[in-house]
């Protein structure tokens, strides 16, 4: 149950493969990773900015909320932040369990509530300027599914 | 004293990052917003704004959430990660 | 849209970045890493045998399901036949997409539909002799929750 | 003729992986089974086994999957990879 808030790039196979290191009973391992999109709009980087200290609280609990609904064994978490450009990884999010429906569970249940609840915020960077992004609400429609949360919200 | 922390878009619509402000008057999350709209100019983000955030000592609270001398404050824009 | 069947192991992050390489409108990838178990029961191998031709046919039209239900950027899938250990991995599933709710989805789809449709089969052994591994009824509910499928059962 | 293949646990009940054979009167699966399972023996699995799948053409197919000359037809218990 590890966390980590890095501007280091992370070598996912490398994640992927402790997840299941000297554990045979560990039959699945969900993961997720976030990129930063470009294109279109001309987004040229991205800037994450995060709230020190509350972040790796919030993942932490965020990590345990999804321990006691499912069967995992092992869960990691990293998230960026910095400046990023389009194409690079943001979050990474690894699940084991010894069946692979907890571990899809787990894994897309932390990542919809990072989403809402770890403290991060993006700015673009675009030809005529920088931009915070609004938050989405496919974003809190997707942490809501999960049901109510424990917790306040 | 209460310790003030602000985010994001919010830091930069204020110019400042944080403060330590004495504020005994104020025992809940909406009455520390209220004291700081009472500033006006930019700070009537705080009346005017349905989405800030708030954490007190670090986890997310609601309007009604407590606060007291001591404790560390954050207002924030909701959260865009992942 | 790429299927492998093989008796070789496979690059997990290397799978994951090739499926957003040079497509900066991928931003999210799911991915799934399935493994032998071993353990409590004394399996000590496992071998895959599966029906040449027919699989390769069956992975293709799995992802073109999935490819015609989400919106979905790039797919792999890896099946690994042969003489297998205990915490080696047998199949991956990767999905790369816009947004994470379709990747989780079209992932999580392929498996459920290949622990079900595609001819595979394994056998372990063990210190008393080797057996085959009987298909798990909760197979059939995981691909069922899906929905009716196009074309038969 | 139609080409026959048997994969997994009913390949070793069976002893054979595969043959050719006449079978000009089934014109569906079922009908394949019963021409099999009336062999007697070991080959009464095609007439008591609730659970064998069957392939036409490498295409997963039902009891009543139509079956003609020239066909590969596949039977096999249910698949256990992934």
């Amino acid at each position: 149950m590890s966390v980590s808030v890095q501007e280091a790039d992370f070598d996912t196979g490398a994640e992927i493969a402790a997840l299941s290191r000297n554990d045979d009973g560990a039959g699945a391992v969900a993961s997720f990773v976030g990129l930063v999109r470009g294109g279109s709009d001309g987004v040229g980087a991205m800037s994450l900015e995060h709230y020190p200290g509350m972040t790796e609280k919030a993942l932490a609990e965020i990590v345990a909320i999804a321990c006691r609904r499912w069967d995992v064994r092992r869960v990691r978490v990293i998230h960026r932040i910095g400046r990023l450009l389009p194409g690079e990884p943001i979050a990474f999010v690894g699940v084991a369990s010894s069946h692979r429906g907890d571990a899809f569970a787990a894994c897309e249940f932390i990542m919809d509530y990072l989403k809402t609840r770890a403290p991060f915020w993006k700015k673009e960077e675009t030809a005529t300027g920088s931009r915070w992004v609004d938050a989405r609400e496919t974003d809190d429609a997707a942490a809501s599914r999960w049901g109510a949360a424990e917790g306040r919200d | 004293m209460i310790k003030l922390l602000y985010f994001a878009s919010l830091r930069e619509t204020l110019g400042v990052a944080g403060e330590e402000i004495d504020a005994s008057g104020c025992t809940h999350v909406q009455e520390l917003r209220a004291h700081l709209a009472a500033r006006g100019g930019v700070w009537n983000v705080f009346a005017t704004s349905k989405s800030l955030r708030a954490a007190v000592n670090q986890a997310m609270a609601g309007a009604d959430g407590a606060v007291k001398d001591g404790d560390e404050v954050a207002f924030f824009p909701p959260v865009t990660g992942g």
